[in-house]
C-alpha cells in the first residue's frame, strides 16, 4: 500500500474503489456496499484498510465463524471459553491454566526463521497478556517431501530449507524468551509441497485473582501503547493471512515482521509485574491488524468506544501514514488501558524494564473509533461494524456446500493390494517396519527438539518425544500434561470421524501418561473456503470434532482457523490440530513410554480390529489413499479410559504408549528404544504379517 | 585460472527491524557514545574464488550470494572482488 | 549462607536459581537487580542463566556493562564467592574476572541434553563435597558454550588447577586429544566445562546445576555444587 | 559537528577454529562453487556517528571497538571512517 500512499491521501474516499484496491484491503464487493450500507458513507481510505483487515477471514473467522458454533465450550472448570487473548480452565482452588494455539503458515512460507519466531511471539503475548505466567510450549509442523528421490530435488531442497528455518526460528525465539518448548509434532506429506504448517501453542499458568481481561472500560481512561516502535512491517498482514500464496508472493515480500524476543521478554516481565495490579483495567497483545483489531476489540467487549491520536504512536521510520500504522503489524506491542490518575505507578514499571510506553489514546463513551492524525480525524467507526457484524455467511449466505470427494475416500481399501504393494517394495515386514520407522513423520525428533531449550523453567518432568509432555507446577503435586495431535489422513479419508477420531487419539495420549483430559484448543488449517468442497470438508470435521468432545466431557476454550492454504503446487491435506491439556494428580507417578527394564508383561489394550484405512502404513508406504476410517466406538473408548484412570491410580503401569503412526510395530520399536530394552511379541493368528 | 579475494558484505533490510542493531546501539549509548545512531549488524564473508575471469568471479559471487550467503527477503548484499597476485603468495 | 541471584535484562534461569537456592539448598536468597551495587549483604553472588540483552552482538557482551558488574569486581577481590552459570559463565568472561572466552558451539545449534561432567578439582569452595574424578549427570542448554583461550593460557589453567569440571563419557572416562567427541557438544578446549579464576572464588561453568537438583527432574547431581557454596561460607564464618 | 559514516569488521581470529565459516565453504562445494576457499565469517557493524573531526571519530571508533564491539580474546577488527555528505542529505 505504502505505493497507494504517497498518491492518495489517507482521508481520500474511492468513489467506488476499484477492484485492485478493494483485492489489496482484502474486500468483496459485495462486502464493500454492506459496509457502506452499515455505515451510512463511503468509508475513507484508512476505513476501508481497518475494515477489510477485521472482516478478514484471519480475523472475522466469516465461513467458519457459524459451523464454530457446533462445538461445545461450556464445562463447570471452564472459567474463560472463545473470545479474548486466550481459554482459561481451573487447575486448582487458586491456580488456573491459560492456553491457546495459533497459526502462522502463510509468514512461514515466504520467510521461514522469522515468521516462526514471530509466530512464537504472538502466541506467548496471548497467554501473558491474560496475566499468566506462560510455562510451556508445542509446535504442530507440517512440511512437503523431504526424502531423496520422492519429489523434484528443487521442491525437495526448499521443503528443507523451510524446516531447518522454521525450526531455528523456533528455537531462537522460544529459547531465548526462557519458556521451554516440550512437545508437538513434525510430519511430512507431498500435499504440503504447496505450503508448510506452522501451529505453536502456548500454555500458561495464573493465580485466579491476577487474570486480566482484554476488555477497555471507564471512560477518560488513559490508553498506552507498549513495546516495541511501529514500522510498515506487515502492512495488509491480516488480509495477506487469508490471501492465497500465488507468485505474487514475491511482491508481499515487505510484508514480512521481524520479532525480537529480547524485547519480549522485558514486556513479559513487566506485564506480569503489573497483571492483578488495581491500576491496569484491560490488557491487549496487538497481533493480526495491530492497532485496529487490538483496539476495537478491548473497545467492543467494554461496550465503549476509544479515541487515537496517531501522532504519539513512537514511529520506527520517519513517516508512517494512518493507513500504515492503523495496520502495522510491528511485533512485541501491547496496548494496556489504565485506570485514570494511576499511570504513573505503570509508567515506574515499564521504566524499570526500559520500555517505551506511549499515551496513545483514551476510553470514550461513544462505542466509535474516532482516530486522529496531525489534527485531523482520518478515521470514525462504528466498534459493533469492526466487530460483531463482520459478515456472518452463513450457508444460505454463501454457495451451497458441495459434497467432498476426495481421490481415494469411499473406494474400500483393498487390504491384498495393501500387503502386495508392501512385500513388492519391500520383502519382508522387517524391512517395512524400517522404511516406516525411517519416515519422517515417524523417525525421532532428538536433532529437531534438542535445539529447543525444553529444560528452562526447572518444570519438564517429561519433556519432548512421549505421547504428552508432563510439567510439574514448582512447589505442587500436581501438573499439567500436554499434546498437539493432527493426522490429517484421517481427515482426508473421513472428515466427521477422522475429526472424532483425533480429539480420541489427544485423549489416549494424555491418558496414557496418567493424566486426565480437561480441555481443548484447536487450530483448524484448511485451504481456499470458496471451494465449496473444502467447506464441506471443514463442517463436517468440525461437527464430528464437536461429537467426539461432547461424548468425552471435553470443552473447547480457545482456537484459530487458518483458510487459504494452498498454492501453485495444489492444497493442503485438510489438518485440524487438536491443543489437549490434562492434569496429573501427582507428578512424581507420572509414566513415559519407555520400557524401564526386564521382567514386564505387555498388555495390547482396546479394540483389535486391525485396519489398515488411513494406515501410515497405506497413506504414506503404499501411497494407496482409499479407504474409510471406522467409527468412533465412544463407549469402548470410556471403558479404556476408566480402565487407564484407575491402573494410574493404583500405580500398576510401568510404562505405556499409545497406537497412532505407524501401527504396533512402530508402537512397540518407539517403546524398546525410549527405554533401551527388547522386547518379545507373540502376533495374534489371522490377519496377514503386515 | 586466477585466484581472487572476496569479500562479501550481508545486512539486515533497511526497511526491517534490526533487534541485533537497536541493542548494539543502546549500548553504546550507555556507554557514552551519543554521536552513535542507525547501528545496524550484518555479516562480513570472506573467501578466495578460483575463476577463469574477475568477470566470472563476479558472476559465481552474485550466483552464491543469491543461492546461499544471503536471505533476499530480510537481507540486502553487496561484494567485491579483488584479484589475488600470482599463486607463490596465495597462502593455504 | 546469604545469596544473591543477579537479574539481567534477558535473564531466564533466574527463578530456577532462587527456587533451587532457597528452597533446596536452605539459603537466605534475594534478587539483585542490575543497576543495583551493593552486594556488602551477601556471601555468594549468582549470575544465572538465560540470554542477558538478547545475546545480542555477542552472548554477555551487553550484560557486563551493568551497575552490577562494577561491584562484582570489588565483591570478588574481597574473596566473596561469585558463580556463573552459562550466561553467567559469558558475563563472566567477557567482563574479565574469568580468563578465556565461549565461542558458538562446532555444530552451530543450540543444544540441550544431558551430559556429564568429571570433578578435576575438588578443593574449590564449589566442590569441596565432591571427590576428584566424580562424574555428575548434569543438562546443559546453550549455542554459544564452546570454551576456548590462547594456548598459553589454556595450559596456565591446567598447570592452575582451574580447570574445575570437564565433560566425559557416562563412565568418567575421556581423550583430550579426541575433536568432536560425543559427549562434548560444543566442542571445548580440553573438554572444558568449568573453571575458577586464581583465587578460586569465582567459578564459571556452562552446565545448568539448578536444573539437576531434584529427583523429580530425574538427577540431584547438582545441588552438591551449591551445598560445597553452603559449607564453605559457613567454614569461613 | 560533522556526522562519518562508520564501518567496523569483526572477525574471528586467524588462529582460532571458524565452524561457520567451515560450515558455510561445505555448503558452497554442495551447490556446485568448487573454486572456493578459505571461507571465514565475521560481523559486519555500520553506523552513522557524530564528531568533531575526523581524527576524533577515529579515536571514538577505536574506543568503542575495545569497549564492547570486538572480543580481543576471540576476534580481530578492522574499520573505516568515511565523512558523510553535508546533513541535509542525511536521512533521518
Amino acid at each position: 500500500m505504502a505505493r497507494v500512499r504517497e498518491r492518495i491521501p489517507d482521508t481520500f474516499v474511492p468513489d467506488p474503489p476499484d477492484d485492485e484496491l478493494l483485492r489489496r484491503v482484502g474486500l468483496t464487493r459485495h462486502e464493500y456496499e454492506r459496509a457502506v450500507g452499515l455505515l451510512g458513507r463511503k468509508p475513507n481510505l484508512v476505513e476501508l484498510g481497518m475494515i477489510g483487515a477485521l472482516w478478514s477471514e484471519h480475523c472475522g473467522y466469516k465461513s467458519s465463524r457459524l459451523y464454530l458454533r457446533e462445538l461445545p465450550t461450556e464445562a463447570p472448570w471452564v472459567l474463560q471459553g472463545p473470545g479474548e487473548n486466550a481459554g482459561i480452565v481451573e487447575l486448582t482452588e487458586e491456580l488456573a491454566v491459560v492456553f491457546k494455539i495459533e497459526s502462522h503458515n502463510h509468514p512461514s512460507a515466504i520467510e521461514p526463521f522469522q515468521g516462526a519466531a514471530t509466530g512464537i511471539g504472538g502466541i506467548i503475548r496471548d497467554i501473558f497478556a491474560m496475566g499468566a505466567r506462560p510455562i510451556a510450549l508445542l509446535d504442530s509442523l507440517r512440511f512437503g517431501e523431504i526424502r531423496p528421490g520422492k519429489v523434484n530435488e528443487e521442491v525437495r531442497r526448499r521443503n528443507l530449507y523451510q524446516l531447518h528455518g522454521v525450526v531455528a526460528g523456533i528455537a531462537h525465539y522460544g529459547n531465548c524468551v526462557g519458556i521451554p518448548t516440550v512437545g508437538g509434532e513434525l510430519m511430512t506429506d507431498p500435499a504440503y509441497n504447496t505450503t508448510p504448517l506452522v501451529n505453536c501453542m502456548c500454555v500458561g499458568l495464573v493465580r485466579k485473582e491476577r487474570m486480566v481481561r482484554a476488555r477497555a472500560s471507564g471512560v477518560g481512561n488513559p490508553v498506552f501503547l507498549v513495546g516495541a516502535r511501529t514500522g510498515p512491517d506487515g502492512v495488509q498482514g491480516a488480509t495477506f493471512a487469508s490471501a492465497e500464496l500465488t507468485e505474487r508472493s514475491e511482491e508481499d515480500r515487505p510484508a514480512v515482521q521481524v520479532g525480537d524476543p529480547f524485547l519480549e521478554k522485558l514486556l513479559l516481565e513487566a506485564t506480569l509485574e503489573l497483571a492483578g495490579h488495581p491500576a491496569v483495567v484491560g490488557i491487549q497483545d496487538l497481533g493480526a491488524a495491530g492497532l485496529t483489531s487490538s483496539t476495537a476489540e478491548t473497545a467492543a467487549r467494554g461496550g465503549v468506544g476509544m479515541e487515537l491520536n496517531l501522532d504519539a504512536v513512537p514511529k520506527r521510520s520517519a513517516e508512517l501514514s494512518a493507513y500504515e500504522m492503523m495496520l502495522s503489524e510491528s511485533q512485541e506491542r501491547m496496548l494496556i488501558i489504565v485506570r485514570a490518575g494511576n499511570e504513573e505507578e505503570v509508567l515506574r514499571v515499564f521504566r524499570k524494564w526500559d520500555l517505551d510506553a506511549a499515551l496513545v489514546g483514551r476510553v470514550i463513551e461513544e462505542p466509535v473509533l474516532r482516530v486522529f492524525h496531525r489534527g485531523e480525524v482520518v478515521a470514525e467507526l462504528p466498534v459493533g461494524l469492526l466487530t460483531e457484524e463482520a459478515p456472518l455467511y452463513t450457508p444460505d449466505y454463501c454457495r451451497p456446500r458441495e459434497p467432498y470427494r476426495p481421490a481415494g475416500a469411499g473406494q474400500p481399501l483393498c487390504r491384498d493390494e495393501v500387503e502386495a504393494t508392501l512385500a513388492k517394495r519391500f520383502g519382508s515386514p522387517a524391512a517395512a517396519l524400517r522404511e516406516a520407522l525411517a519416515h519422517p513423520t515417524v523417525g525421532s525428533k532428538l536433532p529437531v527438539w534438542r535445539q529447543y531449550d525444553h529444560m528452562v523453567r526447572i518444570g519438564t518432568v517429561a519433556g519432548p518425544g512421549g505421547d504428552a509432555a508432563v510439567i510439574r507446577v514448582v512447589g505442587e503435586r500436581v501438573g499439567l500434561a500436554l499434546t498437539t495431535d493432527g493426522t490429517a489422513r484421517w481427515v482426508y479419508l473421513s472428515p466427521h470421524r477422522g475429526a472424532a477420531k483425533l480429539v480420541l487419539e489427544a485423549a489416549l495420549n494424555l491418558l496414557s501418561v496418567g493424566a486426565e483430559p480437561l480441555a481443548i484448543t484447536n487450530c483448524l488449517n484448511f485451504a481456499s473456503p470458496e471451494d465449496l468442497q473444502v467447506m464441506d470438508c471443514f463442517a463436517r470435521a468440525v461437527e464430528g470434532m464437536g461429537e467426539a468432545l461432547r461424548e468425552i466431557g471435553v470443552p473447547v476454550v480457545s482456537g484459530n482457523v487458518s483458510f487459504y492454504n494452498e498454492g501453485p503446487l495444489g492444497k493442503v491435506l485438510p489438518t485440524p490440530v487438536i491443543g489437549m491439556v490434562g492434569k496429573v494428580e501427582d507428578v512424581s507417578r507420572a509414566v513415559g513410554m519407555g520400557l524401564p527394564g526386564p521382567g514386564l508383561e505387555l498388555f495390547l489394550l482396546g479394540s483389535s480390529d486391525l485396519r489398515l484405512d488411513g494406515s501410515l502404513i497405506a497413506f504414506d508406504l503404499t501411497e494407496i489413499r482409499a479407504g474409510e476410517v471406522e467409527p468412533p466406538d465412544y463407549p469402548a473408548f470410556r471403558r479404556l479410559r476408566e480402565l487407564l484412570s484407575r491402573a494410574h491410580r493404583e500405580g500398576l503401569m510401568a510404562a505405556a504408549h499409545d497406537i497412532s503412526d505407524g501401527g504396533l510395530a512402530v508402537t512397540l520399536a518407539e517403546m524398546c528404544i525410549t527405554g533401551s530394552t527388547g522386547a518379545e511379541v507373540t502376533l495374534p493368528e489371522g490377519p496377514g504379517a503386515f | 585460472m586466477a585466484s581472487f579475494q572476496v569479500e562479501v558484505r550481508v545486512s539486515p533490510r533497511a526497511d526491517l527491524l534490526d533487534p541485533q542493531g537497536k541493542a548494539v546501539e543502546q549500548a553504546l549509548k550507555r556507554l557514552g557514545f551519543a554521536g552513535a545512531s542507525s547501528v545496524r549488524v550484518g555479516k562480513l564473508i570472506t573467501l578466495t574464488l578460483e575463476a577463469p575471469s574477475r568477470e566470472e568471479a563476479h558472476r559465481l559471487v552474485e550466483e552464491m550470494c543469491a543461492k546461499l550467503l544471503a536471505n533476499p527477503v530480510t537481507e540486502d548484499y553487496s561484494f567485491e572482488v579483488a584479484p589475488l597476485p600470482a599463486p607463490a603468495a596465495r597462502e593455504g | 549462607m546469604r545469596a544473591g541471584v543477579i537479574v539481567f535484562p534477558g535473564s531466564n534461569c533466574d527463578h530456577d536459581t532462587f527456587h533451587v537456592l532457597s528452597q533446596i539448598v536452605g539459603a537466605d536468597t534475594r534478587f539483585v537487580f542490575h543497576r543495583e551495587t551493593d552486594l556488602s549483604d551477601l556471601d555468594l553472588v549468582v549470575l544465572p542463566g538465560g540470554f542477558s540483552y538478547g545475546d545480542y552482538l555477542r552472548a554477555g557482551a551487553i550484560a557486563r556493562l551493568s551497575p552490577v558488574i562494577e561491584a562484582l569486581h570489588e565483591f570478588a577481590q574481597r574473596g566473596g564467592l561469585v558463580m556463573g552459570i552459562c550466561n553467567g559463565f559469558q558475563i563472566l568472561c567477557e567482563a574479565g574476572l574469568l580468563p578465556g572466552a565461549l565461542a558458538v558451539n562446532t555444530c552451530l545449534e543450540f543444544r540441550c541434553q544431558w551430559v556429564h561432567l568429571r570433578v578435576e578439582n575438588a578443593a574449590t569452595p564449589f566442590t569441596s563435597s565432591l571427590s576428584p574424578g566424580q562424574v555428575l549427570r548434569i543438562p546443559i542448554a546453550h549455542q554459544e558454550g564452546r570454551y576456548i583461550a590462547p594456548p598459553d593460557l589454556l595450559e596456565e589453567l591446567e598447570e592452575n588447577g582451574q580447570v574445575v569440571f570437564r565433560y566425559c563419557r557416562p563412565d568418567g572416562s575421556l581423550d583430550l586429544k579426541e575433536r568432536e567427541a560425543p559427549y562434548n557438544p560444543n566442542g571445548s578446549l580440553n573438554h572444558i566445562a568449568g573453571i575458577v579464576n586464581r583465587q578460586g572464588n569465582v567459578l564459571g561453568m556452562m552446565p545448568h546445576p539448578e536444573r539437576a537438583s531434584e529427583k523429580v527432574l530425574s538427577s540431584e547431581d547438582g545441588r552438591a555444587i551449591f551445598m560445597s557454596a553452603l559449607a564453605a561460607v559457613g567454614a569461613a564464618r
